[in-house]
C-alpha cells in the first residue's frame, strides 16, 4: 500500500554506487507486512543485491503472484516495472514477458503457497523451460495472507499453531528445481543477509533460470516452536553446503581462501561466484549427487543452505528457441510485416 | 443434369489416406474455376473410425452445407449402411464392388468399381494397395463427372514435386479407376463438372490457416498455445508462415518465439506477459481451454492488458463433440470471468475474415487495451473455404494503441496508469524498462487508483469500473460494423446472422423468397454492438437471430446489451454439431410464421 | 435521544487486538436483547493496516448497513482524518486523549479517554497495555450508553474460561475505561443501551458458519477447498462442528474427510469426485476460484453430476477488492463453462438461510444430478447476523434423488444411465460397486447416448442437450421459491431483490412510504426462476432490481430467462463494495420517479 | 467407442480364476485405438492382473483424463464404473472418489500429456497425498490424440516424426514420484508384459500411492528413428534394475532363487512382491539412492524398469486422514445427521 509517502531525498552521507545511486534508490513503498516478517529482509537482501550489483532499476521486471510474498515487489525497486499477476501464475506471465523483451532483468518473487501448490505445475515448466530470470520464493511453510493454513512445504513434523498435525511430507521445492534441472539452485534464510545478498547477486549475473528458495519465516502464524520453518529452528538446523561468494568480473582474485576448498566459476556476465566447500561431501555440479545429498540431510531435519548447484553450461530459453538478437518487442512494421508481394504470393500458392 | 451444382460425400475409415485424395478432388474442381466447399467430418480419434468428406459444388457460390447427398463413395464397410441411406433418391452410389454387398435401395443408381482387386492386381506393397485405392476412385471420378484429367494430373504432379518417383504410380492408379469407369459405365453421368470461371481471383484455404497467417502480417512475434482441436492448427499455420517469412537472413535466427505451453492458463498467461511487455502476443483454443482461460481473462479486462484470443468453437459443453462445429461459447467469451467483466468479441465468417480479424483484433487489443476474442469455429478454421484472396494496406502501421516513450513521459508530469486523460476511457501506458525515472508502475489484478496504486477505497475502485463501461461504450464506435445483406424495399422482418453461418443465408433467403418471404439481413461483426445494430432490430417488427447453439447466446447478448424487448427476437437454433444449412434456415423461418415446410433431412435436432 | 437505534463505528489498527473488544461490545448489546448488526471492515492485509468495525443496533430489526456515524472510536492515527470527518453532525467521537488531537470540527462532541495513559500505567506488559486499551474503551463505552455491566463482565468470564487468570486483568480493563468515563463524563450519553426482548429467540452468528454447520447437517462427509477471502471460514466452520459432532466415539476417528486442496481445479474435482461415488461433498470458494472451477462446473453440468458450491462473493473482477462485498458473479456462475449450460443458484440472505440452503442444496443437487451454487457474499459470510435458530426437521431424510441399489437393478432389464425414465428429465443413476453385473457406465464429458456410450452423432447429442434443458425446467418446480414482502393494495411497481439486499430493503421501503411511494416487493431465493417470478413481473408496469454490482447481471438473467423487456426492469446497482443501505435504495427508486432525494452519504457510486 | 457390439460368450476351455471369472468378464469394448499402439498392450496387461488377482471387476473404479491413453478404461473391465474427466485432472477426481469410498481399488489411467503438462500439479499433489490407488501413466512421449506433438516426458535427445529437435529436458515421472514421495514406483513397458502384469498385480495389492510410468509406444506419432520412446530404442535400451514377481499371499515361497539377490515384501494384503535384485547398486529402499541411480543411468540414455521404489511403511490417505472405517459414503442419516437437540444446544450457544 502506498498511502503513506515516504520521503526520498539524498542524504548527502549516503553510499553511493557506480552509477551515482543510494541504496534509496532501489527501494519501494513502504511496507505493509507484519513487523518483523522474513520477506522485508527478503525484499532488503534484493535492494541490496542490485545497489551492490549497479543495476538500472528500470531494466528489471518485478514479477509476482498472489500472497503476502507476492506483495513485496512494492516494497523494493519503485523504479521497476512489476506484475502482481495471479495466484500461481507467475511462471508462465513471466515466460512471455520474457520472450518479448530479453534484455530486461526478471525478478519473479512468490510464495510457498503460491508456488508449490496452485502454482506447482508452472514452476516446473518454467524451470524446464529454463526462462533466463531468478525466482525467489519466500518460504514460510504457511499461507501468510489467508492466515494460516499448512502450505505444501510445511514439514511434516511441523506442527501448526495450534497444535495441528501435518500428515503430508513436504515439497522440497529446491530438490524440485534440481531434479526438474534448473541451471542455479540455492537455498538460503531471510535471517541470514550474509549468505542472502552474495547468492542474489549471483543469479542476477547468471544466464538461465536461476532458483533460491528463501526461508523466511511467518513471524503471524509460523514462527512457535514446533515450526521448522521458524527463524529459531532454522538458526540451530542450518547447515550450508557450499557458501557462495561474488565477485564482479572486473575484479581479480585474491587467494585468501584455503587451497581446494574453493572453485571459482565464472557466470555468464564473466563475473564469478566464487564457491567456498563448506560440506566436503558435497559437490554442487553434480546433479544427482546434489540431490542425493540433500535428501538425506533433510531426512535428518537439518535445512540445507547456499549454492546447491550450478550449470554454466546450459542454454536459457531464449537460446533454445533460437530467437535474433534484439528483443521481439523492438522490432517494428519493417522488421515483422511482410509486404504484399510476399501475401500475393502466397494468395497465389492457394489457387 | 446436375452441372457444377451437386453435392458429393466420401465415406472412409481415418487413417487410411484418404483424406490427402478427396482434398485432390476437390481442389481439382476448384480448379476447373468451379467453387467448392469442401467439408471434413472426423471421428476424435486417430485410425479405424469412420470419417466422411462431403463436397458441395456450386457455381452459384451457394457453399453453405446442404442436405441430400447427390453421390456417396462409400468405401466404409462400418458406416455402410447409412452412408446408403444418406444418398438422395436418384442419386449415385459409389462403391468398391471387390467386395459383394446387399444394396436395398432401388431408388438409387449404383457404381461398382473393384478398387481393392484392381489396386491389388497392379501395386505389391500393401500399404500402396490401400492408399491407391483412393487415387482410384478420385480417377474413376474424373471420368463418370467429365472432370478436366489433366487438371488433376497436373496437381499431382505439383505435390509430390521433389518426391518424383511417386508421381508415376499416383498417376497409375488414377488411370486404373478412371479407366475402368470408362470401360464400363456410360461416362459422363448425369451429374458433371464443366470448366468456369466461377472461382475468380479467389483461394482455396482454411480459417486457421487464414489467422495464423494474418498474425504474421498483424506483426505477432509471440504465440503461447496449448493443443486442442480444432484451434491447433492457427498455431501451427504460424510457424508455418513464420518459417517462410520470419528468420532472419542474415543469422538464421527467428524474428518470433511459438511456446507449447503446458495448458491453457499458461498459454494465456505466456501471452499476457509478452503483450505487457510491448510485443505482440497471442493464444489459440477451444471451449475447454476457454474455461481454463476465465481467470487471466478477467486480470487483462482490469488491469487493461492487451491479448489477442482465438476460440475454435466446437460443440460443448464440457470435452463434448471436440469434432463437430457450433457456436455455443457466446456468453462465456462475452462474460469471462467473475465480476463485472465485458470482452471485446469479433465474429469473422470466412478465412479471408480470420486473416483480416487477426490483423484488426491486434490493433484493437492495443487500442482498446483489453482482451479480443476472435470466435470462429471448426467448421471455418479447419475446413478449406473458397475466399477472397488476403490483403493487407501497406501504407498503415500497426495501431499499438496509446503507448508512452521516454520523451513524452518527460513532458508530462506525473504519469497515471489508469488516468482517462482523453475521455474516451482509454488510459495511456508504458511498456517495462522505457524511462530510467518516470512511467513504472505496478500491474494488479487487485483494486487500483489511476495511478495503478493499491487502493480499498471502494469509491475509487467503483470510479475505475465506470471508466472501463465508457472505455467498452468507446468500443462500440471502434469495432467492425455489422454488415448488411439483402435489404428489400419494405421489410418488416429482419434476419441476424455471424460467424459461418454466413455461408447459408443468401440461399435460404432465396427458399424464403420463393415462399414469398423477403428479409432485410444483417451480420454482425462484433461485439459490443454498435448504433446500427439497434436501430436495424428496431427498424423491424420481429427480426430473426440465427445461431448455432442451443440457447440461443447472441440473441441473448442483444437483449441484454441493447435493451431490447426479446419478443422481437425470434430464435433460430441448430446444435447438433453439423454446419446449419440453408434448409433448415428456411424451414425454420417458414415453420415460425406457420406456413408449409418443405422436407429436411436434419430431424429434429434444431430446436425451438 | 437515540434508545436503541444508532450506529456506532471502531477505527482500529488491525492485528491490534480490537477485533474480540469489539466483538464483545456488540455481543453485548445483542445479549441485552437488542438487534445488532456488526461489520468488519477490514483490510487485505495482516497487520498494521486500518480497519473498522461498524455495528448498527436497532430493536426495530432495521439492521441493514447505514449512512451516518452516531459516535465514533477513533483509535488509529492513520485514519483519524477521515474518521473524524464521518461522524454525523451532532454525533460523538471518542477518542484516545493520551495524544493531543486536532479536532476541527465544531458540530460533534468529543469524549478523550486517556486510553494508553491508563493501560501504560495498570499493566506493565507491552503486549497487555496494547491489547487492553481495547477492553477500555468498551468499558468506557458501557457508562457512556448506558449498558448493563454484568452482561458484559459475565461474557468476560465466558469467554476465558478455563484461562481462568485472564479473566481478572481484562475485568480490570474494562472497569478502567468505565471508572473514568463515570467521573469524567455525563453519563449516560443521549445515546443509549435499554435492556429489550427484541432479540427473541434469534441467535448472532456469521453465514459461513451457519453455512459449515449446515453442511454437517446436510450429512456432507467430504469437503475440499483452497483457501480464500472471504470463503475460507466455510471450511473452517465445518471442520470446527465435525469435530463436536462426527467424531465416532468408539474409536475417535473421523465420520468426515476434509481436504485443503492445492487449488480450486482440484478442490473441485475431488468434490465432484466423492460425490459420483455416493458422499455428499462440497467446497467453498470466491469469485477467482469461479473462474477457475469452470471447467468441471461444464462437466459437471453435461455428465450430471452433483456437487454443491458455496461462492462468496467479494469485489471483483479479477482478485479486485478481496476484502469487500459485492453479488457480481450471478452471470458468470449461472451459465459458468464454455457450451450451453446453465446452473442452479440459490441465494441466502441471512445465516439462518445460509444453514438451510446448504442442507437443501444438497437434495437438490442429488435430486437434479447437477451442481448447486450457493451465492453468499462477504457480508453475509463473514460478519455476524442477527438472525433465527437453525431447525432441521427431523421426519425428513435426505433426499439421494434417483439411485439404484443392485435390487432395483436386478429388477429392470437394461440399465440407460442417461434415459429420461420419469419424463422430468432426470435419469437414474448408481454409485461405483453397486451390482456384479448391472448398472456399471462411463461419466465422461464426451457427447454420449442414453446408455452413456460415446457418441459423434450429433442428432444424439442435441438430444441429449434438449434433455438438459427438459431437466432444468424441471428444476424451477424443485427449487426455493420466491418471498413476497411488503404487498400493497393496487401497487403498479414492483421491486426485486435477493440475498444480502434484503436486510435493508423493509427500512428502504418504509422511506419510500413516507415519500408515498408503494412497491410490492419480491425475493428471489433460486436460479431458475419459477413461474411466480415471472408472473410478478408481468403484474407490475414497473420492477426495480437491486443488485451489488456494476452490470445489472440478475436483472440480465431475469430478461433472458423469463423472456421479459428489459424496459420493464429498472437496475439499482451499488458496487462500491460496502452492503447497499436503504437509503441508497431509497433514493435511487426516487431519483428514478423524479423525486427529490434525500442527502445520502455514499457519494455517486451508485450508478445508473 | 461401443459401436461394434462384441459377443461375450464363455468359450468352455477359457481358464476360469478363482471367482470362476475367464479373461473375458474382465475385457472391455472393442478399442478404437490405432493398430499396434502400445496401450491395448497396457489394457491387456490389466485385463491380465485382474484376473489372476481375481479381483471382482464391479469393487474396480476405472479412473482417466483425457487422451488416447485415457479413453483405454472403455477398453478393459466392463462392469467397472469408470470416470473419464477433464484434461489432466484425473488425480483430484480418483482423490475425492476415493475419500468417499476407500473399499473400491482405483486405477488410474493417464498419459504423458495429461499427467507431466496439464495435470502436473494435481500429480505431485496426489502423490503427496498418498492416494490408494494404481497411477498407470501411458507415456509414448508425445500428444497421441492430438496428432503429435511433444510432450514433456519427450527426452532432449529425441527427434519428432519429421526431425523437430527438442530443446527441453523431459520430466521423469517416476523420478518425480520418487521425489514427492510415492510409496510405490515402478517403470516397465507395454512391450514387456512378463515385467508389467506382475507389477500391475503387486501395485493392486500394496495400499497407497503406487505410479507405473509404463513406456507405451505411440505407433503414429512417435515410433520412428530418433525417438527414444519408440519399441526399438526402448527395447535396445532397457535396464532392468529391480525385477518383482507378485506372490499371492496363500502361496508358500520355494526357494528357486539364488541366495542374496533376493528380497520378500509382504504387502498390505499379505501378498508378497518378490523382488529380484538385477543391478547389484540397486536399492529399491533406498528414496534419495534411488534416485540418483535412475537419474545418473538415464543420462546415459538407459531406460531404467522394474520396481524403483517400494515403501510399505508409508500411510495411506484415509489413515493419514483418520477416517472411519466404513466407507464415508455408506453411513447414512442415522451417522450423519445430529439430532434437533444436538441443533439446539447450537443455537444456545450462539446467543
Ligand atoms: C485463485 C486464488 N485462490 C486463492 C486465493 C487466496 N490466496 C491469496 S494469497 C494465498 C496464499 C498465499 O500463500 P503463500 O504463497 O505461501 O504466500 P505468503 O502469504 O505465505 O507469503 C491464497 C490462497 C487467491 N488470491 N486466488
Ligand atoms: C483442457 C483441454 N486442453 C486440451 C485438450 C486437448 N487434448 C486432448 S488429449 C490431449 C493430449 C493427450 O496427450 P497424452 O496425455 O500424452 O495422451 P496420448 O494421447 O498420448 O495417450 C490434449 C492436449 C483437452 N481435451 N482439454
Ligand atoms: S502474515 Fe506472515 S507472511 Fe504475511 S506479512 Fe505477516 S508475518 Fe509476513
Ligand atoms: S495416436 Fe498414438 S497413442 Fe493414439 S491410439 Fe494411435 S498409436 Fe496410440
Ligand atoms: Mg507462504
Ligand atoms: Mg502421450
Amino acid at each position: 500500500m502506498t498511502y503513506i509517502a515516504k520521503p526520498k531525498f539524498h542524504h548527502p552521507k549516503l553510499p553511493l554506487n557506480d552509477l551515482g545511486l543510494t541504496r534509496r534508490d532501489y527501494e519501494g513503498a513502504m511496507s505493509t507486512l507484519c513487523a518483523g516478517c522474513g520477506h522485508d529482509s527478503v525484499s532488503a537482501a534484493i535492494v541490496e543485491a542490485c545497489f551492490e550489483l549497479n543495476l538500472p532499476a528500470h531494466r528489471v521486471a518485478k514479477m509476482s503472484g498472489i500472497g503476502c510474498s507476492s506483495k513485496t515487489p512494492t516494497y523494493f525497486l519503485s523504479k521497476s516495472h512489476g506484475f502482481n499477476s495471479v495466484h500461481g501464475r507467475m511462471p508462465s506471465v513471466a515466460t512471455g514477458a520474457n520472450l518479448a523483451n530479453n534484455s530486461l532483468k526478471y525478478i519473479g518473487v512468490s510464495g510457498d503457497g503460491d508456488t508449490a501448490s496452485i502454482g506447482f505445475g508452472q514452476f516446473a515448466h518454467a524451470v524446464r523451460r529454463q526462462v533466463d530470470m531468478l525466482y525467489v520464493v519466500e518460504n514460510n511453510g504457511t499461507y501468510g495472507l489467508t492466515k494460516g493454513q499448512f502450505s505444501a512445504t510445511n514439514d511434516r513434523v511441523s506442527v501448526g499453531r495450534k497444535g495441528q498435525k501435518n500428515a503430508f511430507d513436504a515439497i522440497d521445492l529446491a530438490a524440485m528445481a534440481i531434479q526438474l534441472g534448473a541451471s542455479f539452485v540455492a537455498r538460503s534464510f531471510s535471517g541470514d543477509k550474509d549468505q542472502l545478498v552474495p547468492l542474489i547477486k549471483a543469479a542476477l549475473s547468471h544466464k538461465g533460470f536461476a532458483f533460491i528458495d528463501v526461508i523466511s519465516p511467518c513471524v503471524t502464524f509460523n514462527n512457535h516452536i514446533g515450526s521448522t520453518k521458524s527463524f529459531e529452528f532454522v538458526r540451530d538446523h542450518e547447515h550450508t553446503v557450499t557458501g557462495a561468494d561474488y565477485v564482479p568480473h572486473r575484479e581479480t582474485i585474491t587467494a585468501d581462501y584455503e587451497e581446494g576448498s574453493v572453485i571459482d566459476v565464472t557466470l555468464h556476465d564473466q563475473s564469478r561466484v566464487r564457491l567456498r566447500k563448506l560440506d566436503a561431501g558435497y559437490d554442487p555440479s553434480d546433479q544427482a549427487g546434489a540431490l542425493q545429498h540433500i535428501m538425506a540431510r533433510q531426512a535428518k531435519g537439518e535445512v540445507v543452505t547456499g549454492l546447491l548447484y550450478l550449470d554454466t553450461g546450459e542454454t536459457e530459453l531464449k537460446e533454445k528457441m533460437e530467437m535474433v538478437a534484439a528483443p521481439l518487442n523492438s522490432l517494428g512494421v519493417a522488421e515483422l510485416r511482410p509486404d504484399m508481394a510476399a501475401l500475393e504470393k502466397i494468395n497465389v500458392g492457394l489457387r | 443434369m446436375r452441372v457444377n451444382d451437386f453435392v458429393i460425400k466420401f465415406a472412409n475409415v481415418n487413417g487410411s489416406g484418404s483424406a490427402s485424395a478427396n482434398a485432390l478432388f476437390a481442389k481439382a474442381i476448384f480448379r476447373m474455376g468451379v467453387p467448392v466447399a469442401p467439408k471434413n467430418i472426423f471421428p476424435s480419434n486417430i485410425q479405424g473410425l469412420p470419417t466422411w468428406f462431403e463436397v458441395r459444388v456450386n457455381d452459384k457460390g451457394y457453399l453453405g452445407r446442404r442436405e441430400g447427398i447427390d453421390m456417396m463413395v462409400a468405401m466404409n464397410p462400418q458406416s455402410w449402411d447409412r452412408d446408403v441411406a444418406e444418398v438422395a433418391p436418384g442419386g449415385y452410389l459409389l462403391y468398391d464392388s471387390t467386395f459383394i454387398r446387399e444394396i436395398e435401395r432401388d431408388d438409387i443408381k449404383t457404381i461398382g468399381v473393384p478398387l481393392t482387386k484392381l489396386c491389388n492386381e497392379r501395386f505389391t506393397i500393401p500399404r500402396e494397395r490401400q492408399l491407391f485405392k483412393n487415387v482410384a476412385y478420385v480417377g474413376a471420378l474424373t471420368a463418370l463427372l467429365d472432370m478436366d484429367f489433366e487438371v488433376v494430373k497436373g496437381m499431382l504432379s505439383e505435390q509430390f514435386r521433389g518426391k518424383d518417383k511417386l508421381i508415376a504410380p499416383n498417376v497409375d492408379a488414377l488411370e486404373l479407376g478412371r479407366n475402368y469407369a470408362l470401360k464400363y459405365f456410360d461416362c459422363p453421368l448425369d451429374i458433371q463438372v464443366v470448366t468456369s470461371d466461377a472461382v475468380g481471383d479467389r483461394i482455396l484455404v482454411e480459417g486457421n490457416d487464414a489467422a495464423g497467417l494474418g498474425c504474421v502480417f498483424a506483426g505477432a512475434t509471440v504465440a503461447a498455445w496449448y493443443p486442442i482441436t480444432p484451434s491447433t492448427s492457427v498455431a501451427e499455420a504460424f510457424e508455418k508462415y513464420c518459417h517462410q517469412l520470419r528468420i532472419e537472413p542474415e543469422t538464421g535466427k527467428k524474428k518470433f518465439a511459438i511456446v507449447q505451453a503446458e495448458d491453457e492458463l499458461a498459454a494465456i498467461g505466456m501471452a499476457i506477459g509478452a503483450n505487457w511487455n510491448g510485443a505482440r502476443a497471442f493464444t489459440a483454443t477451444s471451449g475447454p481451454g476457454i474455461s481454463l482461460m476465465s481467470e487471466f481473462l478477467g486480470l487483462a479486462y482490469f488491469a487493461e492488458l492487451p491479448v489477442l484470443l482465438f476460440n475454435i468453437q466446437r460443440g460443448g459443453p464440457s470435452t463434448g463433440m471436440p469434432t463437430r462445429t457450433q457456436q455455443s461459447d457466446i456468453i462465456s467469451c462475452a462474460y469471462a470471468s467473475h465480476g463485472d467483466t465485458k470482452h471485446v468479441l469479433l465474429f469473422p465468417s470466412d478465412p479471408t475474415e480470420c486473416f483480416d480479424f487477426a490483423v484488426r483484433g491486434f490493433d484493437l487489443a492495443e487500442r482498446l487495451q483489453t482482451p479480443v476474442i476472435v470466435m470462429s469455429d471448426l467448421d471455418l478454421g479447419m475446413n478449406e473455404w473458397t475466399t477472397k484472396p488476403f490483403k493487407i494496406d501497406e501504407t498503415m502501421g500497426f495501431d499499438r494503441g496509446k503507448v508512452l516513450n521516454a520523451e513524452q513521459l518527460d513532458e508530462i508530469e506525473r504519469f497515471g496508469r489508469y488516468l482517462d486523460v482523453d475521455g474516451d476511457g482509454i488510459p495511456y501506458r508504458t511498456y517495462p524498462g522505457t524511462h530510467p525515472e518516470k512511467g513504472a508502475f505496478f500491474t494488479r489484478g487487485t483494486s487500483h487508483d489511476e495511478y495503478a496504486g493499491y487502493t480499498e477505497d471502494g469509491t475509487v475502485n467503483a470510479r475505475v469500473m465506470l471508466r472501463l463501461s465508457h472505455k467498452f461504450n468507446t468500443a462500440k464506435t471502434v469495432v467492425p460494423a455489422p454488415e448488411f445483406g439483402q435489404k428489400t424495399q419494405g421489410a418488416t422482418m429482419g434476419l441476424i446472422h455471424f460467424g459461418t453461418t454466413a455461408v447459408s443465408v443468401p440461399e435460404a433467403m432465396g427458399m424464403l423468397a420463393d415462399s414469398q418471404i423477403h428479409l432485410d439481413t444483417m451480420r454482425l461483426r462484433a461485439f459490443p454492438f454498435s448504433q446500427e445494430v439497434e436501430d436495424f432490430i428496431l427498424s423491424h417488427d420481429k427480426v430473426f437471430v440465427v445461431e448455432q447453439n442451443r440457447d440461443g447466446q447472441m440473441r441473448s447478448l442483444l437483449v441484454n446489451e441493447c435493451g431490447l424487448d426479446p419478443a422481437r427476437l425470434v430464435p433460430i437454433l441448430n446444435f447438433d454439431g453439423s454446419p446449419i444449412t440453408a434448409r433448415t434456415i428456411a424451414n425454420m423461418i417458414l415453420e415460425h410464421l406457420g406456413q408449409a415446410v418443405e422436407d429436411r433431412s436434419a430431424d429434429g435436432v434444431a430446436a425451438e
